[in-house]
């Protein structure tokens, strides 16, 4: 298989969607002539018609809202949100709708719409195109919440959201969208379980999206320091499982979790609470985390600092060991 | 309301106050009076039906009802102007439109009992369930219309099939975003939808001037859509302007903003009191252009119709309300498995868990209480 | 003092507010001769006119964005939303531009705006009429989030909400509007104090709104089965007083914490991860939570079992005792 | 853009684009050419301050430009019809309003840097921050109008300190909920505020035509307020417009809105490829209106100013070229301290913990490199 940067493998996994079912339609701003502002659609109006895929007005709630009507009349929408910064006028169509008419009509309706949201910082950008708003969605029930974090896992998981027939939230690192390529995982794992990418005996480093490149590098750097981290790709937040996580924090005794979102109230906070409760003897140490600060997303010549970064995964995992 | 305003906005009327039949050059209405005596009895009904609510709210069986007293004949108009592959979002109103589109009565008591949020299949009688959040469901239609027309269901020529949606909303509802972004996707992508605005004049306390200083249905124009002005006290009118708007969306002529001009004779809810905010000889003017009084008026002075029509109609209710009452009362209780049951389409491993605990909480209460 | 419920005790603080700032406004949707459908604005419009107290269109984002703009233009708006459930259409002014104006102006701009919302549920409401959306709010900075938990101390929380230089999303119980009179306390107690109602030696119980009054039974039972629970009122959510839950949980050693809203990636999580991260010696037994259940408010009918009650309290009691 | 298109729909214009002054009955406008040499000044500089600032992404000083090449009349017209006293609300690309309103442009530039958010005191100016999120300063706009109607500062007839509102936004901002709430408000409540509608033609890639099938001006209509479309690359027929509709604001005659019907010839920003979605045609057609050339051939053929203005002013740019270049480097880069100094009018013992949390990382991070 070649290997593919996560937007070509997006593209390539939009347009396997496009020719599997003739129901899926790709939607949002952008989307169309230009194929969006990071490329991920690129072509696909050319090759799909603009029927199928098209170009919306600038109206996230719109956006939203339309993509119910079109599930109801038995379409799978694919929306896309063209910043994490702009879901915000659609939040109510998501939490109020989107979430709640499977449940409203007992069942009757299902709402099978994926909608899209690159997400993160570290790109160099202006205000609300750096967000990491995944908490908020995780805590409404009636949304699956997910994140890819590289090319290789991508392609799989976003078809599996779109023929999932549940509502799914599906979160992009942007910052992986045209950096290192990877060859395609030649086959789907499961959408909503975890993965073990590096395994380790020291401390398990639990992240998800863009961090997971970075935990990775880190747990490099603490095996030159003679430190074994188990890394651990969460890929599905809400249903978050937990079993993977309590599996390996059984073993290792220490969890430090990463996550760019504000730490307060965020998904690192779930997964503590989680594990303190299930793992309560097995833990050596308490939940660490090593997220966002508790400020509005930084202007961006000091966002790589702000960051959860090596040197302060580093040293939660020194903080865990010495407990 | 005096006749000085009642004039003074264009108002399509096809069906006086006092039940006079009167023409208008737009909307020509072949109807014969058996039809008319047919939505006459969806009238009464659809009033029974609400009135019944109301005394069952009062005994405590229901939690709340939202009253449609004195808007039966914008509802029923636009619920019989329906075709059966037509496709309706209402609010939390549309009772009579509920009722013409197959919904049983029945199964809106549950949203207001406590029992469920939903109560019927939307599929089945191409009718959403009930929206709460104002606005929200004028985006599913659009949505929905967007889908009608990828289906090629529009413009066909085939009466069976081609395809058109309704979307229910109030006075109230026309400030939110929503309804704007609905109305700007209707009329850029010219989608077979008709905004069916009951302007009842009211948004719980606020009156409409709250919301516009213009009339409302002047609305569409800014976006390049028809807008008219309907009496919607006139069952004939409303049904005729509907159609009307409905044979366009079909036809592939794009949307339409239908206004009905009515009024809410009843407290916006149960919980409400309209001491506080209006007076009553507003509402008493209304009530001298109820929109049943007119119909019968009609039907008795102009119309031939069975003799024993009106006291059927009657016992009809009755049977009805009788229905309701004992029926409202058996409504399925909620249970752990039916909060749990339709959360996603297949529930998670936490989700299994929760509901095992649940049920065996509720386990445990009903073992103490028996 | 006069006893007076809990309706009535936001009433008797608006007016004064209103009285001692005649920047201060009132606005929402029937807030105005209707006096809220809950009528804690009852009264106002009449005596301070229809300029300070006032309906708006039927919006929220327009009505959030308007308070937005009078703030900026020197005034102290107090926003009422009418239901948790329709905060919604509000989320994008509240997340992207009241909680980060100030942020943004790098403190030029200050936005004293209040939002009161009634939450939660057991007032047999229908769907939306009865959610405890505090954890979203609680996810973004820039926000300060409270919530009273009855007439004593609402009347004081609610004045140091509006005299606040920083918008205040205010949560009051709903359910609590018109039950039983409290005597006002006779002074304000710091608004980002959390405040221990009950000291206790077995368990601490930490909660806030309607569940405090729950709590507090809870108590009741529990002491007349030889356990003696300590219950702390939150009060504040954002910031959230840490340290009077750690210095309770070192002494007590158990934690339980309980909130209407759902479970995952509430605000218990935070609670826990916190407690766990700096009391994690002093824990003789993990940190439980009782919630509401992953699933949308149920239908009122089941509403009192799906919310935390006493039985559930007493049981997570029990649990951790028990480790 | 064919002449046919231009005159198609109705448009305010004072100034040809090859130059020639011609009168509209509604507008007219009394301007001396000193003050039309005033405005090409600001055209020239405005113009500037843009390619400087577009250099100065290529150069890797910038993150990220939103160009206004070819709005540059629109933005002086409105900017220089505001009093002092008035309050505007732009959105990103509202740098010739900012020029017009005194802020400096070196201010604006750490937005696009990466060193800040906000970059001056709106209140120093009666300019907002720019708003990134679409339509939501609109319904700022609208609050602190209703302020102004509060503080008694419209209608008095003292042109210091009567007030008014000027709101910008885009023609894709026209889809957003939050615009037409802020129409609403501004109507039902006869607020001082204009809504200036700077119709692009673009909103990234996707035309005009995705957002609405029907002139936009013609929108306010529907909510009964005026509206107006004005050619936007006229600065002279923008500065009448939109001052009229200010005056009336001030006047306590309330809202308008008015389309500033104009180009958009850059790409979105500088990150943005036109290739992808316009021919070059249509651009190089709305290059022969050019804003500025029209004031230049009038001042060369019709006005007598200055030999050496043209000169002089070329210098003026010069210098403004040079002090951006240098001053952007300089911008204070952000700290610890800036990140949390900001997030709450007073920090929380949290937010005092993480910020010297982050200080000291900062301060290991810099003790390691050094
Ligand atoms: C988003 C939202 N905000 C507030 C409410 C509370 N609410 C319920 S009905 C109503 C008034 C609606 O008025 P209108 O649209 O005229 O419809 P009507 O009730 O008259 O049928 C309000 C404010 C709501 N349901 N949704
Ligand atoms: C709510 C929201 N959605 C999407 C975006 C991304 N975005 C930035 S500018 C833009 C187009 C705006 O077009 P228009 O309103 O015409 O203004 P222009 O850029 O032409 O000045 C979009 C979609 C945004 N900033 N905010
Ligand atoms: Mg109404
Ligand atoms: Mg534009």
């Amino acid at each position: 298989m070649t290997e593919l940067t996560l937007a070509k493998a997006l593209n390539a996994s939009l347009r396997t969607a496009l020719e599997d079912d003739p129901k899926v339609l790709v939607m949002g701003e952008d989307v169309g002539t230009l194929g969006g502002v990071f490329r991920v659609t690129d072509g696909l109006q050319k090759d799909f018609g603009d029927s199928r895929v098209f170009d919306t007005p600038l109206a996230e709630a719109g956006i939203v809202g339309t993509a119910i009507g079109l599930a109801l009349r038995g379409y799978r929408p694919v929306c896309e949100i063209q910043f994490d910064g702009f879901v915000f006028p659609a939040f109510d169509q998501i939490t109020t709708q989107l979430a709640k008419i499977h449940n409203r009509s007992e069942g009757s309706v299902r709402l099978p719409i994926t909608i899209r949201i690159p997400f993160g910082g570290g790109i160099g950008a202006i205000e609300h195109h750096s967000e990491s708003p995944e908490a908020y969605f995780a805590h409404t029930p009636g949304l699956r919440v997910v994140a890819c974090s590289g090319p290789a896992d991508a392609y799989w998981m976003l078809r599996q959201a779109i023929t999932s027939d549940d509502p799914v939230i599906f979160f992009e690192p942007k910052r992986r969208y045209h950096s290192a390529k990877e060859e395609l995982a030649p086959e789907a794992y499961p959408l909503f379980n975890a993965k073990v990418l590096r395994p380790g005996r020291d401390v398990t480093v639990v992240t998800y999206g863009a961090m997971v490149g970075m935990a990775l590098d880190a747990a490099e750097v603490a095996a030159g320091e003679g430190r074994d981290l188990e890394v651990i790709d969460l890929r599905s937040i809400s249903p978050l499982d937990t079993a993977t996580v309590l599996e390996s924090v059984r073993r290792t005794g220490r969890l430090v979790i990463v996550h760019e979102a504000s730490r307060s109230f965020g998904v690192g906070a779930e997964i503590a609470a989680r594990v303190q409760e299930q793992a309560f003897y097995s833990l050596e140490a308490p939940v660490l985390r090593i997220t966002g600060y508790d400020t509005p997303y930084p202007p961006s010549r000091i966002e790589n600092e702000w960051l959860p970064n090596i040197d302060r995964v580093l040293d939660a995992v020194d903080r865990a060991m010495e407990f | 309301m005096s006749e000085a305003v009642y004039a003074e906005t264009p108002m399509v009327q096809l069906l006086t106050p006092d039940g006079q039949r009167v023409e208008h050059p737009d909307y020509p209405l072949a109807i014969s009076d058996d039809e008319i005596a047919a939505l006459y009895r969806d009238l009464v009904l659809v009033r029974r039906l609400d009135s019944e609510a109301i005394a069952l709210q009062r005994q405590g069986e229901l939690g709340l009802w939202a009253s449609a007293l004195g808007q039966e004949a914008a509802q029923v108009g636009a619920g019989r102007a329906l075709a059966p592959q037509d496709m309706c979002f209402p609010s939390y109103r549309e009772h009579g439109i509920a009722w013409c589109r197959g919904v049983d009565p029945l199964a809106l008591l549950g949203n207001w009992r406590g029992t469920d949020f939903g109560g019927f299949d939307p599929h089945a009688f191409n009718f959403a369930n009930y929206t709460i959040v104002i606005g929200s469901q004028t985006l599913h239609a659009a949505g929905y219309a967007m889908g009608v027309v990828r289906d090629g269901a529009i413009g066909t020529g085939d009466a069976t099939t081609d395809t058109a949606v309704l979307a229910c909303f109030g006075d109230g509802a026309t400030s939110q975003g929503d309804v704007h972004e609905a109305f700007v996707w209707a009329s850029a992508e010219n989608l077979p939808l008709v905004f069916f605005l009951q302007n009842n004049q009211w948004a719980i306390s606020a009156p409409v001037a709250v919301q516009s200083r213009a009339p409302l249905y002047l609305r569409a124009q800014g976006y390049g859509m028809r807008g008219v002005r309907v009496d919607g006290n006139d069952v004939l009118a409303t049904l005729a302007v509907t159609r009307r708007a409905l044979e366009d969306a079909r036809n592939g002529d794009g949307p339409s903003l239908v206004e009905a001009y009515t009024y809410r004779l009843n407290p916006h809810t149960t919980n409400d009191d309209t001491r506080r905010y209006r007076t009553a000889d507003k509402a008493e003017e209304w009530r001298q252009r109820d929109p049943l009084a007119r119909v019968r008026a009609y039907l008795e002075v102009e119309a031939d119709i069975a003799s024993s029509f009106f006291a059927d109609l009657e016992d009809e209710a009755q049977t009805l309300a009788e229905r309701l009452r004992a029926g409202a009362r058996l409504l399925p209780e909620p249970t752990a498995d039916s909060v749990f049951a339709h959360v996603l389409t297949e529930p998670t491993a936490d989700l299994r868990e929760q509901q095992e605990e649940f049920a065996d909480f509720l386990e445990s209460v009903r073992a103490a209480v028996s």
